[in-house]
């Protein structure tokens, strides 16, 4: 077994949260190196959907922005975005979703929008773009965030998208029908949430990582399932895909500086 | 019915200090060449809509150009901030920057309704989060059918609407192809339009019956910009330069830097310098 | 994921007693192998949702096979009456036909809004007119931000969609071109649906990046009938036989008529047939 | 001059009325052959529009439905039905639409749903289709229909779409901003909504017709403009490229039979 980093852990540990029936909406970055190595491996039918408007989007290299011409080239189709919004989101046809964010809570609501007040922030960060509507149509959630205090906050400065609300009853209250965050994928370890309360436990850690640790990079009193495993290391031919997918993309988008 | 002028005329004659104007292209398409004219010609207090500011209404706004940003997602995708942007909302500089934040949903969709002459758009978005709390512009409407609560956002019409095209024909359509993003809605929602294209051809010929096109009694001006959409990229003519993207986040971190690369690649050049920078992304085109 | 089954089994299997059925094409692309089908099985108490009845409909009704139209526009296009249509709205035969009429814009509206999981689509409409006075399910909303009235209406979402398209590839996926309609949009607003095709091929190759495409995943079942369309028609396959369209006001006119023509042409035919009036019409086709 | 039927002559008055600038929504029959006319004559650039989404058709020979092959093949491109009436309809792009009727009254208003009562009608018409918002959303509306006493009728049986409404008065009071029916054009003249009370009124009478003649095919004290004119007779030029033009669609429609 080769070596690996906590970030590739966090990725293929997201990648085979993805089977390959899903339709999964794709965010940049991390999401979109899980869901492309869910496809090179064990998921090679998984459909990936770009909120530039590509359906079914087979990239070689991973997209620097959220509308690379490859996305687009290795598409079935690309259509408007006022039509991706509306029919395919909103539609329904999304089965995952994939959010990131500056901070998150134990109900896995998800902060993007600032640090400090909303009128006078501390930090502008970009903002929601499709977050706020992603949390809510598409069929369940996977969140990727690498864990410290600062991002695994008691509460959030603003509320960009809902995870499971307040006091994790919000999505039923306000008759949200989806599911909302089911895993949350980090460096340390893989949350779920906890039937019942929907409060994002830890169900298991990965290799090398201990319980203290993961304690010490949450900002809340970190509960752990009753059943927490040992994350499953990445596997050789998973780490190679991975590593390939990453150096075809550094060419892509340096060979022109 | 579009007439054909050069960039410098068309901005001279559509946009006005204190317009609300939109320049769209989601990734693809950026129409950049116009906004470095809009830079050039001094324009003020502008309201500056767009989807994702990006790049190009972080030169702007760096530039002095806008007083309000109507925007859903304010980063440099796939790099960081937008330094510029940020320093305007943080620290008002270079002049403080009012802002209006929607979701990418509920702006496609107030895109939509502004191109289709509603007032505002309905859609079913901003459930449990904050954004309506902060921005009256989001407000609700009870559907008579069911009962359900659905979000309302206004319609977005524009003074002026400005992007990006591959080609026009003589009479004046335009063509566009790949990802089309809210490009035709924007058109057809502004008041009046700048379309820059990458050349300027007989005829179309030989397309898809469905293709999009935009005619030409719905276009104020096509101005041909070859390489217009650089550091952005025209599906089928250049790459889009992710490493320029990458770059942009060192110059544009401090002030200094920033007002200098300006002066040296805006201010100072014109229009017909994209062209190269698009040649230098063609052999990697496909 | 879509599969590929014969024209029976894909009736037999999505198609029941009750149901409502949306058979779409806007005058190009009518699903009329997949309605002779309906008819042979015998399908009843069907709502029939469509914005032209058509001949497509003006057969089913007379066979009997629905209890209620949604529509709105119901003649032969440029030739007058659908003559089974009149006769089950004016006299109630076979038996008696309720009915729900909309706009044109409405009802577009209405698909739209089945595709975009909305509860209902909101236009500015029917201002002035007299079919909300008749329609209950023609109701007002009032924009938030202007105090604009504007008509709201219910989405369609039928049991079972069906369209023709031209083609699909082995995987399923869907790709049609020309007057594209509604059909994506009935597609996408079903909870089941069935698309006939001209041909299956291998892969859709050489194409629009922005080809009108129906991915396998958003498809019930896929069946391949060669002129499945006939008599209206499929662009870059065969022309719509504007001379049976004028010729069927003599068919249906008669109520015996129109059922030895029924006898004859539909009960005792197969699905096989419209590949022979296809031919018929090739030599005409671009 | 050749001689010309009553037909012929509506369809040319209408032709007439439509500009070189014109954005025109066209309806099947009368309204296309009319539409066409003007487009092989003094109207060149003008747009034609169909419903079906073709957009800037150029047909040689006239569809005998709303979305016959010609009309997409000669077309700008086509869009979507949805886009049509959402972007191009109701986005106020249209500068005139086509209209005619089984009913009309002295406001034009417009009847084709039924005749009789709604619930139990005497006759059971198409419908409007796209009448009731083409007849608000275009700049203004042109209507082609052959004059008789059971058409011109004093009270509508159905309102389908707008005219001036009950009064003449109603667009103003319903908050509509375009104009409305503007002309009418029948097989014996050309009415004008008169200013002020917007009833239709007798602008110009075709030649070797009677004001009698005009009155007893309108089921409404029909009144004369002050200074009624008498229509142009058809020139030479249009008659013979409105006959190539049907003789071509006969042809093309027949052919196949």
């Amino acid at each position: 077994m080769a070596d690996y980093t906590p970030n590739e852990m966090m990725t293929v540990a997201a990648a085979r949260a993805l089977r390959n029936e899903d339709v999964c909406f794709v965010g940049i970055g991390m999401p979109s190196a899980a869901a492309n190595l869910a496809r090179l491996t064990h998921a090679p039918d998984i459909v990936l959907i770009y909120e530039s408007g590509t359906l079914g989007t087979k990239p070689t290299v991973l997209p620097l922005s959220i509308g690379d011409g490859e996305l687009c080239e290795t598409a079935l189709t690309t259509v408007p975005v006022p039509e991706m919004f509306r029919y395919w989101l909103q539609g329904g046809r999304i089965t995952v979703g994939f959010l990131g964010g500056a901070q998150i809570d134990k109900f896995a609501n998800l902060n993007t929008t600032v640090v400090g007040a909303y009128d006078k922030p501390k930090v502008r960060l970009p903002g929601g773009g499709g977050a706020p509507e992603i949390a809510t149509s598409c069929g369940e959630i996977f969140i990727i965030m690498a864990q410290s205090k600062r991002a695994f906050v008691p509460k959030l400065d603003f509320v960009t998208s809902l995870g499971h609300g307040e006091d994790g009853q919000t999505r039923a209250r306000l008759g949200v029908k989806t599911k909302g965050p089911t895993r949350l994928m980090t460096d340390l370890a893989v949350f779920q949430p906890e039937p019942g309360s929907n409060e994002m436990i830890v169900a298991s850690i990965h290799p090398g990582v201990t319980r203290e640790q993961v304690s010490e990079a949450t900002g809340w009193p970190v509960r752990f399932a009753a059943n927490v495993t040992e994350t499953l290391a990445p596997t050789a031919k998973e780490l190679e895909t991975l590593r390939d997918l990453h150096a075809r993309t550094r060419r892509a988008h340096g060979e022109a500086a | 019915m579009s007439r054909v002028l050069s960039l410098a005329e068309a901005v001279e004659q559509h946009v006005r200090d204190g317009d609300t104007v939109a320049m769209e292209g989601f990734t693809h398409l950026i129409p950049h060449a116009a906004a470095h004219e809009v830079i050039r010609q001094g324009r003020k207090r502008l309201t500056l809509v767009r989807m994702t500011p990006d790049l190009i209404y972080d030169q702007m706004i760096g530039m002095g150009c806008a007083e309000k940003a109507v925007f859903s997602w304010g980063g440099n995708p796939g790099v960081g901030s937008l330094h510029r942007f940020r320093d305007a909302v943080e620290n008002g500089w270079p002049h403080p920057l009012a802002i209006e934040e929607h979701s990418h949903a509920a702006m496609a969709n107030a895109y939509d309704a502004g191109a289709a002459g509603l007032p505002c758009a309905v859609l079913r978005g901003y459930v449990g989060a904050d954004l309506p709390k902060v921005n009256s512009n989001i407000r609700s409407i009870v559907c008579p059918f069911t009962g359900e609560k659905l979000a309302a956002v206004p319609a977005i019409r524009p003074d002026v609407g400005i992007v990006h095209a591959q080609k026009a024909d003589r009479a004046g359509n335009v063509m566009l192809e790949g990802i089309v993003g809210v490009q035709k809605e924007v058109v057809l929602a502004s008041k009046r339009s700048i379309v820059t294209v990458e050349e300027i051809v007989d005829e179309f010929g030989q397309r898809s019956p469905n293709a999009v096109i935009l005619p030409a009694w719905t276009i104020g001006c096509v101005v041909k910009v070859p390489g217009g959409a650089y550091p952005s990229y025209a599906f089928g003519y250049y790459k889009r330069d992710n490493a320029f993207y990458k770059a942009w986040d060192a110059i544009a971190k401090d002030r200094d830097g920033f007002r200098a690369w300006m002066k040296a690649n805006v201010l100072d050049q014109g229009p017909e310098v994209f062209a190269a920078h698009a040649r230098k992304m063609l052999q990697a085109a496909e």
